[in-house]
């Protein structure tokens, strides 16, 4: 690597500031030909905003720019991408009611005779999808994707540009290690191709697999650039937060509890079938498998947003299949989503309302609600899950995703749930909040709280589990016991069945 | 706007209205230079008055429109029931006639919000649909003749005053104060508020989001009923063409009180100051005769240039 | 003066010469010139509540007013535009009266509705010059022509024409509207006797042509043989013509009978497209307008009668039908300055 | 509906709007039942004539629907430039009338386009600003008079027929396929549809954005000056109430043709279905002499039961 040749891209003093709220302070940042460089910083660091500046989505409220030596400030994302800088942005993208292949080309279709060449278009898309090896129509509909295959067609739209630069921002949240690789793999040849990239991950393996350069972000300023070969993840770590971390595990025992949920043969056609598992009182069952095996669904399924055809669901030893998320968060069971834009936060609302949404009749003072009620709840949780805020006027939409997640999770816990069920409850969680939300889950149960735990990520599920299931294709291919359970056996099982 | 949050109470409400008030008060202040005649007690009673129907529409069609929703029937309603009042007043008896007048603007709001939460159609179809099928109804009940009303108790329902202030504006102010205490204080309005950010999330909350819309709907006709009331009883007449192109208006006055009509965020007081935002402007216009056709122009700027001044929080989406 | 007064868009000047052939400038005689109230010559606002401005007939209606202010360079006028919607006159009445108009001259969207307005301002102790629509309360003075007996005469010369039996389509003004109701009831009022008259059906033409040409269209394809439409409005009369021109059909003779009394509608009846028009001037406002100013110069309203409704009234001479045999007469006496459309059928 | 999703072209189209069409037949059996008239050739050019304004203004109205907006302005712009083809056409020349007239609509749906895109003002408010605002204009502009026209060959462009077919029909059809062509088979007609279907996706795919917004609303203006042309041409006259209301039955025929309000879903055949039923809705009830107090009943009726018949796709949201 060519580490004193003129950067892609680079910038000097960059700040940003929403308000009087100062998100990017002062940052410096190179990125050089052919280089995977690296971002990584706790959720609210201010990456995702960089990003919009790089890519002229934000203007700048100090510093510069160069784009290969040359001043550059982009007026919005045409300008960006018509210089060659390419974003796949942390929220998913894609305009459902359009085609695979004409999302891939949105924004700069092929032309001929000023209509749209439509071979040309489904050629390039093909070619570009056989590329990231995924078995996608180039006509299907992009609404009908699954997130991971919507993820892909994100990426084959990145490619589809003439990429000087190319930034991803957590392209690998909602993708299998499989699907990862493959796009390593890609970036490996892009990379190749002198191509610049900057990667946003909070999985810190992933750097070390892919980046050749790394930059710590913290409360907007950079607090180390560093190349990978020279550090470990201590020292991300460190930098990232200013202390080190462990993670413990204790075993717990649950031979005597009672059983809390008895879930049998449950079956939603073309979704799953043959379910069955019992989930102990004070128990974390967690729930693996690769992307689409069907986990959500059975999730869905409990609360009653998906059909049911048969089987027998009994909450302390009653009948429990119900028709709506309500009357099974009345009954104890309350489901904390996976999709924390589409229909966990509103959007719009403040922290607080967000927060008491479930369970509104707890915070009624003389039959009226009573804000002084809901704030003590909100501090409460506020301090426990060390949730970073302005305070809980603010409208949710402006907190980080983690600070997002606490607040939900707090939301779940107004119901005062006997089953709680999570849904990767730490996607795009960074290694922070990650570990608070692991310890407050670990304390939930030492209450008495029985969780069912979907996550995608093994070192989540192995840290937290009493027991594993591991699903495949809507079925469960096996039960392990924490003791038997390790990444191998999981991943058999996965895959293989 | 951050560091004021905390701050609930009057305090908050004022800070978070800040937009729409302050165009009240340069209205005011202009409208004040215009006409020496604007700031007298008479005339401030008049326009309380003038707004109070397409106030208390108003006041119903927030509840819809914080559900991202719409509802361009409630002139029909009020036509059906001004019509319904007429028809019944003079031949049974005035709490009767209230009482069935109301309840048809109920029924067919909640038939508008069946329609919409259980099936599944757009609330702008829907109650384009029932903004149809009631005016139709109001025509053939009376065969498209208005219908007299006589009894002089109705009458003083929309004439009379107490205190001095019309009986109407209290009727308005009254339902101001009812509406935005179920909004603020009812688990019923905070999930309203929920719902229209994202209804989704409100559903897996555990928000009963079907029976609240279907509620919403049956207010907002509730209110068009409420509406008619004052008319029939204001004008004593029921004429099946009552309340034409006041779904419009309505929606202005919501959407000038700084409502967004994407849901989930404004309130009724919002509403009542962008009732009067548009009241005074008609007023005004009036006062100075200003030529009719040119006042169109005005109502049109005005709606554009209110939501833009305070529009920040609608460009939001 | 050359400024362009509202809504009409016209001057002092034209509309001068146009008071000229105003039909009753010969009823409540008033002299041009500053008007003296009590020995003094002050500024005297009259406010005028119109309906609506949505139909020329009304616009004409407002020049005769204006034509006599412009008469008498002390008198202005505030003129307000009631959207056919009772509750907005009503409120614009009001506005009126918070203005401190001298006096209110209204025509009512609507009879009955108009009472609590009409009310307010007699309370204030102002003159109230009730036209066309009358309201069943106090008033200073009422003047306007009947619709019904208007609709009565129309229909009488249609039942004529027919010799007491045939087919008729009925086009209607604006449903619910109290012109079109009041047209219809005097049709079916003259109809009653004649039961060999068959209404086959009743379309909504809104006082407009675009609404009337499908409705003709299709009863043209439901009905073969038609042999009168009875239409409310000049308008909506043209829009009939033109659906029958369109079906090929203009040998049928389908016979015209038509409301409104434009000039346009003179020629056209005189020409031979309608066979009747009734004839329904808009031009009463400038007595309005005189009968306010005697009433605040302390004078007597010289014709004022008692009628049946509370308040008095002036009764103007019934303008006949115009039917072919007086249409060359009324010829240029009608409102409106524009010309007729041609008659596709030619 | 993904095997067919691949086939592109007349087979995939009809599958896509096979329950709009369905509706359509439905009806169209049931019409030939209620009367023996109704499947004639001159009764169906009848029919097809009378679709022609609502028609051509729903053409420009799917544009703007697609993209989640609405134009409510379309009645208003259609007025004005009728009194602007009335007012040039005996003055001036036929084509310069025709210029003015629709330039008159394609600037007024270009404010439309900059208070949306620029301003940020909502759809609803910009349009119902500029409902009012060119409303005024044409009073304004004919002090409230209609202006007649004479001209011979103006008056052939609303009346004549090429080889039996009206030419508001044939005006109707062309635009018909321009509209679908461009909205197929240009870039900027499928990005219209990729920012209806998500607005900054398809702004951080480099889309103008806002330079399309501004265009689908010129667009939509411009349709609804060539339906003023169609309107005053057949009329020979230029009434500044012209086009009144337009605007909802536009959004109906819209909607009734399975466009979602929501954006990028839908299509301008749909949509002429849509009108298509619509105006056969009208033309059986007339055939039929039904009241017209109860034709307000059906049509409300219709709208609410064609959505819901063929409406799965809108319920998505
Ligand atoms: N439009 C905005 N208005 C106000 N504050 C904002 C806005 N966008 C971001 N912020 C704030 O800026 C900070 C940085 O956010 P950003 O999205 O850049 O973080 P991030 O590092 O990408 O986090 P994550 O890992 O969760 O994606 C956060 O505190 C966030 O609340
Ligand atoms: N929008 C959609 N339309 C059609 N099918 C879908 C859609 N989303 C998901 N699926 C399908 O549903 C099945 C389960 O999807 P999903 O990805 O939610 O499973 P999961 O096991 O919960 O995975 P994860 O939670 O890791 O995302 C898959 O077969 C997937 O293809
Ligand atoms: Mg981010
Ligand atoms: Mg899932």
């Amino acid at each position: 690597m060519d580490q004193t040749g003129t950067p892609m891209l680079s910038a000097r003093g960059l700040t940003k500031r929403f308000a009087a709220n100062v998100v990017l302070d002062g940052v410096d940042f190179d990125l050089l030909p052919g280089e995977v460089h690296a971002i990584v910083g706790e959720n609210g660091a201010g990456k995702s905003t960089f990003i919009k500046l790089l890519s002229g989505i934000y203007q700048p409220d100090g510093g510069e720019m160069r784009l290969e030596g040359a001043p550059a400030s982009f007026r919005g994302p045409q300008d960006s991408m018509g210089r060659g800088v390419i974003v796949i942005h942390q929220e998913l993208s894609l305009a459902p009611h359009l085609s695979v292949e004409e999302n891939i080309f949105l924004g700069h279709f092929p032309r001929r005779f000023g209509v749209i060449d439509r071979r040309h278009m489904r050629e390039e898309a093909t070619r570009l999808l056989q590329r990231l090896l995924v078995d996608i129509p180039p006509a299907t509909r992009a609404g009908d994707l699954s997130i991971a295959q919507q993820q892909m067609v994100e990426i084959a739209k990145a490619l589809s540009h003439d990429a000087r630069v190319l930034i991803l921002d957590e392209p690998t949240a909602v993708l299998d290690s499989d699907r990862a690789e493959l796009l390593f793999k890609v970036m490996e040849t892009l990379k190749a191709e002198g191509i610049g990239i900057v990667f946003i991950s909070h999985h810190l393996e992933e750097i070390f697999r892919i980046a050749d350069r790394v930059t710590v972000l913290r409360d907007g300023k950079v607090t180390g650039t560093a190349d990978v070969a020279d550090v470990d993840q201590e020292w991300l770590v460190r930098h990232m937060v200013g202390r080190g971390f462990s993670f413990e595990r204790v075993a717990q025992d649950l031979s005597d509890r009672e059983t809390v949920l008895v879930c049998e043969g449950l079956a939603s056609p073309g979704r799953f079938a043959d379910v069955s598992f019992t989930l102990a009182r004070g128990e974390i069952l967690g729930i693996a498998g690769l992307v689409g095996a069907g986990r959500s669904e059975i999730a869905r399924a409990l609360v009653g947003t998906l059909p049911v055809s048969s089987g027998k669901v009994t909450l302390e030893g009653r009948a429990a299949r119900f028709s709506n998320p309500r009357a099974a968060a009345r009954a104890g069971l309350y489901y904390l989503t996976e999709d924390r834009k589409a229909e966990g936060i509103l959007p719009n609302r403040p922290v607080r309302e967000n927060a008491t949404i479930a369970n509104l009749k707890a915070f009624l003072r003389n039959g009226l609600l009573s804000r002084r009620a809901e704030n003590r709840f909100i501090a409460d949780y506020t301090r426990q899950l060390d949730i970073r805020m302005a305070g809980p006027g603010v409208e949710i939409r402006n907190l980080s995703g983690g600070n997002q997640q606490k607040v939900l999770l707090a939301r779940a816990l107004s119901v005062r749930p006997k089953v709680l069920v999570l849904d990767e409850p730490t996607r795009g969680v960074d290694i922070g909040a990650k570990q608070e939300i692991y310890s407050f889950i670990r304390q939930l149960v030492d209450e008495g709280m029985s969780i069912l735990l979907i996550s995608s990520e093994m070192e989540e599920i192995l840290r937290l589990s009493d027991r594993i299931l591991v699903m495949r294709q809507g079925r469960i291919a096996a039960t392990l016991q924490h003791s038997e359970a390790d990444e191998a056996s999981i991943m058999r099982a996965a895959a293989l069945g | 706007m951050r560091s004021f949050s905390f701050n609930a109470g009057v305090l908050g409400e004022l800070h978070k209205r800040a937009g729409v008030i302050l165009a009240l008060v340069l209205l005011v202040v202009v409208a004040s230079f215009l006409s020496d005649r604007f700031l007298t007690v008479p005339n401030l009673m008049n326009v309380l008055r003038q707004v109070s129907i397409v106030g208390i529409l108003a006041l119903g069609m927030t509840f819809v429109i914080l559900t991202a929703g719409i509802d361009l029937s409630v002139g029909s309603i009020l036509g059906l029931s001004v019509v319904i009042f007429a028809g019944f007043v003079d031949q049974t008896s005035v709490p009767l006639a209230i009482a069935l007048g109301l309840g048809a603007g109920v029924l067919v709001g909640t038939v508008n919000g069946l329609g919409v939460a259980y099936a599944g159609i757009p609330p702008f179809i829907m109650t384009l649909g029932t903004l149809s099928f009631a005016r139709g109804l109001s025509f053939i009940y009376t065969g498209g003749t208005p219908v007299p009303i006589l009894d002089e108790g109705f009458f003083f329902i929309g004439n009379g005053s107490l205190l001095g202030v019309p009986i109407p504006s209290i009727i308005l102010i009254v339902s101001l104060f009812v509406c935005a205490a179920v909004l603020t204080f009812t688990p019923f309005g905070r999930s309203i508020y929920g719902l229209g950010s994202n209804e989704d999330a409100a559903r897996l909350s555990g928000v009963p989001v079907n029976r609240y819309k279907v509620a919403v709907y049956a207010i907002s006709g509730f209110f068009a009923g409420l509406a008619g009331l004052v008319y029939s009883s204001q004008l004593s007449i029921g004429t099946p063409i009552a309340g034409q192109g006041y779904e419009l208006d309505a929606i202005a006055a919501v959407v000038v009180g700084g409502t967004s009509l994407f849901g989930g965020k404004g309130s009724v007081f919002g509403t009542f100051i962008g009732t009067l935002i548009i009241g005074i402007l008609a007023n005004i216009l009036n006062l100075n005769g200003v030529d009719p056709f040119v006042q169109q122009l005005f109502k049109g700027a005005l709606i554009v240039t209110a939501v833009f001044i305070m529009g920040r929080s609608m460009r939001a989406r | 003066g050359q400024e362009r007064l509202p809504v009409s868009g016209k001057t002092c000047e034209e509309l001068t010469a146009f008071y000229e052939t105003l039909p009753f400038t010969d009823r409540l005689p008033l002299d041009a010139g500053p008007v003296e109230i009590d020995g003094e010559v002050r500024d005297i606002t009259i406010g005028f509540s119109q309906t609506a401005f949505n139909h020329p007939w009304r616009v004409s209606m407002l020049e005769s007013l204006q034509a006599e202010a412009c008469r008498h360079e002390n008198v202005s006028l505030i003129v307000l535009d009631g959207n056919v919607d009772v509750a907005k006159q009503n409120n614009d009445i009001r506005d009126l009266i918070a203005r401190g108009v001298d006096a209110v001259v209204m025509s009512p969207v609507e009879s009955a509705a108009l009472v609590p307005a009409a009310r307010a301002v007699m309370a204030e102790g102002l003159p109230l010059i009730v036209l066309d629509r009358d309201v069943p309360t106090e008033k200073t003075l009422f003047i306007g022509q009947s619709n019904v007996t208007m609709g009565e005469q129309v229909a009488r010369r249609m039942v004529e024409d027919l010799e007491g039996s045939g087919k008729i389509v009925v086009i209607t003004g604006l449903q619910g509207s109290s012109p079109a109701v009041d047209r219809d009831r005097g049709m079916r009022n003259v109809l009653a006797d004649y039961p060999e008259i068959e209404v086959l059906a009743v379309g909504d033409g809104q006082w407009i042509r675009e609404p009337a040409v499908p409705i003709m269209e299709d009863f043209l394809t439901a009905y073969p043989e038609i042999d009168a439409v009875f239409s409310h409005a000049e308008e909506s009369s043209w829009g009939a013509q033109l659906a029958i021109s369109r079906a090929g059909r203009c040998e049928d003779g389908i016979l015209h009978y038509t409301f409104d009394g434009s000039n346009a509608g003179f020629e056209a009846v005189a020409n031979g497209t309608f066979q009747a028009d009734g004839n329904y001037t808009p031009f009463i406002a400038d007595v309005g307008l005189r009968a306010a100013l005697y009433q605040l110069m302390g004078m007597e309203i010289p014709e004022a009668a008692d009628y049946d409704l509370p308040g008095k009234t002036l009764v103007l001479p019934d303008s006949p039908v115009v039917t072919p045999e007086n249409a060359a007469e009324w010829a240029g006496l009608g409102w409106g300055d524009f010309a007729p459309t041609p008659n596709p059928c030619r």
